[in-house]
């Protein structure tokens, strides 16, 4: 459905937008414990990935930013959200419901863990979008439409992002410094938070 | 702070068309890739060696490309390991037939995309290892979960020489793993550094304070301790890096302190007097010793002491010679 | 800051210790003086070339010593000339029996010392000359009057490989003269320096601002300038320098980006880019650019562009392959 | 007359001990346009002087002193002042008097100008000496005391000292910053001063 299509350009057209207004703050969080490039890197990915190819369907859209982004970005997130938007956009196949939506997000993070060995609880990107992925299979499992399920999920995503400010790191370029980073939130989980929050606006706009 | 840049987001760019028109003599861009390797492309029959991460590092790791040397270098944003796909792009590029090796130093992104890239070039059937450095004692009390830092030097010098006269993959993979075995760094920082376009330091260290085993991508330290005089910091290295000894290695050994940016040579070399000292007190026979900047950290001022031990076999590689923009021997 | 050392007052001696202590295979203490010398010490019936000025220049001078470089440098304490008894001391100990030549850049209290000891090297009937460098374009409007600073290196390369062939004394003098006259460098600082166990640098630059035309000793500027792009600065260098060049040189010329301590790598890349085609544009054929350190002020953050300009006799000089701690080339 | 030779020993020390107190500020002056390193390069130079070898007459501890001073501080400050102290003991033979002290003055600073090339009104310590020395002359010829003759010659230093505030430098490093350094003494002319002052305080404690 091309209206489909529409809505996933949009979509990453605002995650674009969120990333560039949070690009300072989110190059501070990693500095605390991190290199400080987050922001910047985050940036790098979905300016590519807004630039990439928007033939075809939602799914296809979505698979050529995450390669577009996967292939730009460069570092940990680089890699890890490369791969997640790649491999989700790959399993959302038309026609679109909530439960395609839970199963390509579903995708996404197998390929992420797959990456990056990750888990809940280790202070990372995961902590915000498994509990969102879950919460998301609930909402459309009770039936709920695509922005519903959307919206119903996103204070999962805000209060896994919360919780990572009291994690001791286990993974990543941060991970060496352990308490460091205690009562600071994990720049990962921050900007998935707003790139999966700009993507709720989208929705509440255009799906029906 | 960082001065010179034009728009910060073509900083990884701007760098590399001056580096490559500064040293065209020696190394060439990749086409259509973020890297450089040696001039006159990969040599037929020799194993590629590709080095690599981030940027703000040089001369790690693009000036470690040349004769005897790296093959290519793949060359991300600042402190950003490059894409995977710029792995597989600049694996391709130092590819001569006789299979590639990966090296750099241990961080997360680094080994996702690198290991991408090596995913790629598989799937073309180019056999691709992976050596990577995990010198950072610092870094975890397990050698494996280990940073690469200063010490890629060496495991770079290795990779080099054994690909350039012609070894296998095989051996070229196996003496860069021997060097890496023997390599131990411990670093100090005495002020952050500030990306191109930033206004603000990555971390800032208290006045009469040091940071104790920090990163060499403006990651803080994992401990915080008091100023000491030169000599004292040289016993606090040296006490660092021997404590962790490997309990294998013969008594020879290379020796190295690297600057991370701003910390100079002459203040360099009034550490080094102190750790010759130590080092030959604690039995070490010290071999062709460093004393320079071989992995930086932009401007952040600090130092590291490297120990590399070897045996006869490792060096004969170190004391290959080699000609690169930033490191050059007669032998 | 200046952060490694022990008494400041022995700055100069730990440094000189440990320096000898890393390039033992190099280079050795001139005994009884504050200096060093090429290891085994100076070749019988060859021109002794010393070049020398205060520390805190890094590679600047001690690092320039080497085969088919200088004989050797004697070394001041952090930016003071040394004094005349030890121009002397260091002129004996790299005399070969052909004469001997100092060359440093132009200050006055260089000039002074390096004076009282050719007296007394006369005295002894050793035959001195002296060549002075005189690159800094932002110095003074007469050529004679200028100061010396990151020009040095290639005067000092051609002394040092016209020495090394075995040249006489007016051969390797009038070269190095020759070289002299060709070079230009201008340099900015944005960023002041501070001495060992000093808690002030020695000038500030405002925020936003660069300085002009600063000297390699912590000197400020001639002028205050807005900060600008780094391809708005590659135009000042470019233009400064060219300002003044030399009528009678031919187009070949060697450039070189120097750093003064706390400008990376990178950045200068980035500006470098910009001044390969500035200098292009304006007809000069680039020859084996150089990007780095070669001449600091201590961390001084800041740097320079040279041109020095030359024909077939002065470009075999510069080919002229060299060993030495701080800068190695196969040719 | 071994009283002499003990005075000029304490001289020694007290122009070290000067020195010493205004290293820090002398430094400071060097760096307004020069390299900063004026008070090490005095101290240093003062600290072999009086090491060097005390046995024989004033003007030999002198000379000798000016030899160490000259072989060990460095710089242009290093050269000159070594050589005019060396110069000035060379001159001072016994018996010492008003007369023999000005014509060792006279002496220095010609070696120091020989070396130097400069002359009163380029903003260096000649702007001190040879006011101060063209003082000590009247005085001497007057028929005043070595002592006597000191005092009365030190305001004139002193003035010549203030008056490198408005000049502009024409010799040494800092001459390339002509405008940079007006209003500011300069370093050397103030070192001598000091210097100068200790001296004579040295020999209102021991001369008659
Ligand atoms: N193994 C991993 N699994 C999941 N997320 C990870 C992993 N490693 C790092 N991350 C995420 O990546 C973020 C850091 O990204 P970024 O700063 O862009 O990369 P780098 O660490 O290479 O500098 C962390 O905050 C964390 O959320
Ligand atoms: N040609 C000269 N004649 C007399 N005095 C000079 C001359 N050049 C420099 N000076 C004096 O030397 C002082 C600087 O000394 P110092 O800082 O120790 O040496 P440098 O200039 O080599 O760093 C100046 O303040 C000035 O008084
Ligand atoms: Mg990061
Ligand atoms: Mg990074
Ligand atoms: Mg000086
Ligand atoms: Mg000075």
């Amino acid at each position: 459905m091309a209206e489909h299509a529409e809505i996933a350009a949009a979509a990453l057209d605002a995650a674009l937008a969120a990333i560039l207004e949070h690009e300072d703050e989110l190059g501070k969080l990693d500095s605390v414990a991190g290199d400080g490039d987050h922001g910047a890197g985050m940036a790098r990915g979905f300016r590519a990935a807004v630039a990439a190819d928007r033939n075809g369907s939602a799914g296809q859209i979505i698979a050529n930013a995450g390669m577009a982004f996967a292939n730009t970005a460069g570092g940990a997130s680089g890699a890890l959200v490369g791969m997640f938007i790649m491999s989700a956009g790959a399993a959302l196949t038309d026609p679109i419901d909530a439960a395609k939506v839970h199963a390509a997000l579903t995708k996404g993070i197998e390929a992420m863990v797959r990456l990056g060995k990750g888990q809940v609880g280790e202070k990372t990107m995961l902590d915000t979008l498994i509990p969102f992925a879950a919460a998301y299979g609930e909402a459309a499992q009770a039936g709920l439409s695509v922005r519903a399920a959307w919206e119903q999920a996103l204070p999962a995503a805000e209060a896994g992002m919360k919780s990572t400010a009291q994690m001791i790191p286990k993974r990543g370029r941060s991970s060496v410094l352990r308490e460091k980073s205690l009562g600071t939130q994990d720049p990962g989980a921050t900007s998935i938070y707003y790139v999966l929050a700009a993507v709720g606006r989208v929705l509440a706009e255009h799906c029906p | 702070m960082t001065y010179l840049f034009n728009d910060p987001i073509n900083f990884r760019e701007d760098m590399i068309e001056g580096y490559v028109a500064a040293y065209s003599r020696m190394v060439e861009r990749i086409p259509d890739a973020s890297g450089v390797r040696i001039a006159g492309g990969a040599h037929k029959g020799k194993v590629g060696v590709l080095v690599g991460g981030g940027s703000g590092h040089y001369p790690a790791f693009c000036g470690m490309v040349g004769r005897g040397f790296a093959t290519g270098a793949v060359i991300g944003d600042v402190f950003t390991s490059p894409p995977g796909e710029q792995c597989y792009r600049c694996g391709k590029g130092v590819d001569g037939g006789a299979g590639v090796v990966f090296s750099y130093g241990r961080y997360s992104g680094d080994v996702m995309n690198f290991s991408m890239g090596e995913m790629r070039l598989e799937m073309e059937g180019i056999d691709v290892r992976q050596v990577i450095v995990t010198d950072d004692v610092a870094a975890s009390p397990n050698f494996d979960e280990r940073r690469g830092v200063a010490g890629d030097f060496y495991v770079f010098k290795a990779l080099g020489a054994s690909a350039w006269r012609g070894d296998s993959l095989d051996t070229v993979e196996a003496l860069g793993n021997r060097v890496n075995q023997w390599t131990r760094t411990f670093g100090i920082a005495f002020s952050g550094c500030t990306l191109p376009g930033k206004s603000e330091p990555l971390f800032t260290v208290a006045p009469g304070k040091m940071e104790l085993g920090m990163g060499i991508h403006g990651e803080p330290g994992i401990e915080t301790g008091d100023m000491a005089s030169a000599s004292e910091i040289a016993k606090l290295l040296v006490d660092k890096v021997l404590s962790d000894a490997p309990l294998d290695a013969p008594s020879r050994a290379a020796v190295m302190i690297n600057g991370l940016g701003a910390t100079k040579y002459e203040e360099m070399f009034v550490l080094y007097g102190s750790v010759h000292k130590l080092l030959q007190a604690a039995g070490i026979d010290i071999y062709k010793p460093l004393v320079g900047e071989f992995a930086t950290s932009l401007n952040m001022a600090g130092c590291s002491l490297t120990v590399s031990w070897m045996d006869a076999e490792l060096q004969a590689l170190y004391d290959y010679p080699v000609e690169s923009p930033a490191f050059t021997t007669w032998g």
